[in-house]
């Protein structure tokens, strides 16, 4: 709990890297976190052979959770679309440097995976995208 | 071995000696059970050490008592073998769970000319609600007969099945006969039909192994008080696809994902069907509770039961007068209700009461199956895991008792 | 003298250190709040002294069981001020208890075309089951607005009454703004244009004395777990006359006079609405809470609170950034919440956290409210009995800390 | 508690000496006790002047309803029937001698003053007759 808000967490939260919209994009995905009203939209450019090109995100939520979208939009880049499907809650966490977080913030940081897994399958509104309770 | 002593210095209320020296002779488990000290201390924990609302909350203890929570619902999964938490809905009671399917499954798959049917044993849990849904929906509802040794009448059951009911509710034991019924073929011959089966599983749950995915029910129902657990909490497992299909029950907190001034979107399981702030310490003592049944083991809290149930009924049978309610032997669970010839059930319960024996008078909340017997009332004895011998022999020698003053 | 020391010795979570040393700062009571010994002491001692299933019962146990329950439903019906016991029902909790009147009352009562009146404060709890009503029986749910300082608009209240409502379900004090509507004054207009009040006293009951003869409520409702008792225990209060002629709820045990295979029979109040076993043992706790609220006294508590609550706006104007929602004076309830900008509600939570100090972030389950300030969620800390003016000293140094690391 | 099943008790109900059914009769009066099912039904013989001249109970039910039947139906009889509309239920209960008797008990015992009241009131079927939560 204590490095929750390490200076690096407060730093991709107050000075965004990927923080913006594309227009236009090949993709666009957004979700929320009912929890707290928290709304996130992550859009894409893609190239032909299925690497993301470009990634912004936007909408509002904690420091958390976008600092957590302001990581994955990063890892993203230069990747295949179709390997992002198989990215992990773990994943997530180990971009932010968290051991562990409780349930509820665990939500916040998993807001952009949520958005991103939702998207690519074609699925929104439903924590069932990615197990959080596991 | 079954320790009943070692079990017995977990319920202080059952040791204490009473009035006439003697400690209570408690036998009234299928009213409730008692608690022991390791129920009643994880409620009381809950409340001293990490009290506070769950879901939502950010603070330590907050998520603490969220933990708490969900792992009472895993606890309760992992004990009915369930498929997923999702399945595990917290209720008050089975009551509040019967209702919740009448009205929220009902309402949906339920139509004018529709088939429940339920037996002639029901408690009125599982028979009031489906009553007034027919009174509601015009659904017709049909009752599985028992016959003169307490069980179904099993041929009236295959010719229900052919008229295409919707959905079978049926107790997975008796609180007044100790019948159970033969869920095993009951419930595949149901699904063959077409239906769905809801098992009241009240006294069943508390005192057999019980396991969703082998019984392939859709719906089973119990409460927490009757299996060491506090009062107020209950389970509605159903399911997960019947579940998802199910329109909300409750409005209120905690069952949305987003609520605008005249609409809403409905949470996902399982909160969809928890509205509201629950019964979070009950939940908790029922998690305890489950603990405390596991490390005894179910399989010998039921070989325990039946063995004290089986001598209960050879005693009771050579009390003068007596006739005994339901099968008098085989597979059955541990309610005994029976008549005294010319001696009512009250004044049985208020004479053995004098001697610290505590007996059920009345209808235990099934008529039907009273009326069947042409009987308004009967004495029950009940029967749990901290029942011995000496209570059997007690209550018989108590019977005798109150025999020789009515002579 | 209030002696909050002397108090807070009755509640050991909250004097027991923490991590950091100090002990926790609860400001959650509008969620839940904590619950003093003597309320576990006197569930965990109906478990352990007379634990048996209530009514009906004819041995000792079972008669010192029913007596504790319904003395508990006579402490509430004093504690309100009812006329009779038989106005009291038990339920799981408001979310229940509103559920309940929407379903019964409203199921007899409203017929399409019918209007409700709502405000934009409600909790979902007392919104979302009229919005199913609505759904359901095509009734109009009309929306008093909430003003710029947290107040409702009584013009608009007027205007709506002129349209001839059936209901006005309105809380007796916002969970999010602290609000107390003016229901001496509204409820006698309801009552003039011809409509019932359901007053949702979740927040209202354990803070202010309520006295439902004066208001004149026809329905009221709260929940035990925010004054003190156990979860899993709330109260419908209804008048007589009304419940008499609502349809019963739930279909079950308790709730009838006889039963037969297809029909059955209502029992007297307030049973009818009583279904299956209650949740007792914490009927039993809510009473002994009530014993506790009533030995500081309502007013005594309300003064406390009130002057906790000024302190608290006060010192919170002077954190940088800071935007109360609600009326910063007057006669408001102990709920404050309020935004800072820049900083979301969920990392404020999180850093005061961090000091042991408990407070509420998100929506607090009244979203449209949230959604009239154009806010996603915000910080809510609230008051109890139990708090002193060293937690408001900690929560607004917390947060000036919190403001610092954002900077 | 203890003196419940006293003698006098048991006699009245091993041997009442006011069972039966009058026919024809002027007044009848029935009702039941739903939690234990039992019934009890009062027959009556009234004067011109008012007078109950003539009263048996029939039905069914535990000893203190059987006794308490047959106490009251003799303490009725030679008096004015309007007179018994202020019987109470402390009346009963010191026709049969008890002190004090818990609440379901109670209701066994006052199941023939249930009867007879809402036979006299001309309702039946509820407690409120006679208030036995009192
Ligand atoms: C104003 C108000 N109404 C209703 C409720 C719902 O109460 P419960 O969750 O106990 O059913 C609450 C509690 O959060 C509340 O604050
Ligand atoms: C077979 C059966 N079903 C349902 C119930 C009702 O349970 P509860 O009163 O806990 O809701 C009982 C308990 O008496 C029972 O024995």
């Amino acid at each position: 709990m204590d490095d929750l808000y390490r200076e690096v967490i407060l730093d991709h939260y107050k000075n965004p890297q990927y923080r913006g919209e594309l227009d236009p994009h090949d993709l666009s995905f957004e979700d929320e976190n009912p929890l707290c009203g928290d709304h996130l939209r992550i859009d894409l450019r893609v190239d032909e052979d299925g690497t993301v090109r470009e990634a912004l995100f936007s909408g509002h939520g904690c420091a958390i959770s976008q600092a957590s979208a302001d990581l994955l939009v990063e890892s993203i880049i230069g990747k295949k679309i179709d390997s992002l499907k198989t990215m992990t809650k773990e994943d997530v966490l180990d971009l932010l440097g968290f051991d562990e977080l409780g349930p509820v913030r665990l939500k916040c940081a998993l807001l952009s995976l949520k958005v991103l897994k939702g998207g690519l399958y074609g699925i929104s509104g439903s924590d069932e995208v990615i197990d959080l309770e596991e | 071995m079954f320790n009943t002593q070692k079990i017995l210095n977990d319920f202080p209320i059952l040791t204490r000696p009473g009035a006439n020296g003697l400690p209570l002779c408690y036998l009234d488990s299928g009213a409730t059970s008692q608690r022991p000290n390791q129920v009643v201390a994880a409620a009381a924990r809950f409340y001293t050490e990490i009290n506070a609302n769950v879901h939502r909350g950010v603070y330590r203890i907050s998520e603490e008592a969220t933990e708490a929570y969900e792992s009472a619902r895993e606890k309760i999964r992992a004990f009915l073998n369930a498929g997923s938490t999702r399945e595990i809905i917290f209720t008050s009671g089975t009551t509040e769970a019967i209702n919740l399917v009448a009205r929220s499954w009902g309402a949906k798959n339920l139509n004018s000319g529709d088939r429940v049917v339920v037996t002639e044993f029901e408690h009125h849990s599982n028979l009031v609600p489906w009553q007034m849904l027919a009174a509601e929906k015009e659904i017709v509802l049909d009752v599985i007969p028992v016959l003169d040794d307490g069980t179904l009448d099993l041929d009236v059951y295959r010719e229900l099945l052919k008229l295409g009911p919707k959905l079978i509710a049926v107790s997975g034991m008796s609180n007044v006969l100790g019948t159970i019924p033969p869920l095993e073929s009951m419930i595949p011959a149901a699904h063959e039909a077409g239906a769905l089966v809801l098992v009241d599983g009240a006294q069943l749950v508390p005192h057999l192994k019980t396991d969703v995915r082998v019984l392939d029910a859709d719906f089973l129902v119990f409460s927490g008080h009757k299996m060491l657990a506090p009062t107020g909490i209950g389970v509605l497992y159903g399911k997960e696809t019947l579940l998802k299909e199910m329109p909300p029950f409750f409005g209120g907190g905690d069952m949305i994902r987003k609520v605008f001034l005249r609409s809403f979107t409905v949470a996902d399981l399982p909160y969809k069907f928890e509205a509201g702030t629950k019964p979070i310490a009950q939940a908790v003592g029922l998690g305890a509770a489950i603990d405390y049944l596991n490390l005894l083991g179910m399989d010998q809290v039921a070989a325990h039961e039946h063995e004290l149930t089986l001598r209960a009924i050879e005693s009771l049978q050579a009390v003068p007068g007596l006739t005994i309610y339901g099968p008098l032997g085989g597979n059955r669970g541990s309610a005994v209700s029976f008549t005294i010839e010319g001696i009512h059930p009250h004044d049985i319960a208020s004479l053995l009461d004098r001697e610290g024996i505590c007996v059920r008078a009345g209808h235990h909340c099934a008529m039907p199956i009273h009326d069947r017997f042409r009987i308004p009332a009967t004495t029950r004895a009940s029967f749990y895991l901290y029942n011995t011998e000496a209570d059997i022999e007690r209550l018989c020698s108590g019977l005798k008792k109150v025999v020789s003053i009515f002579a």
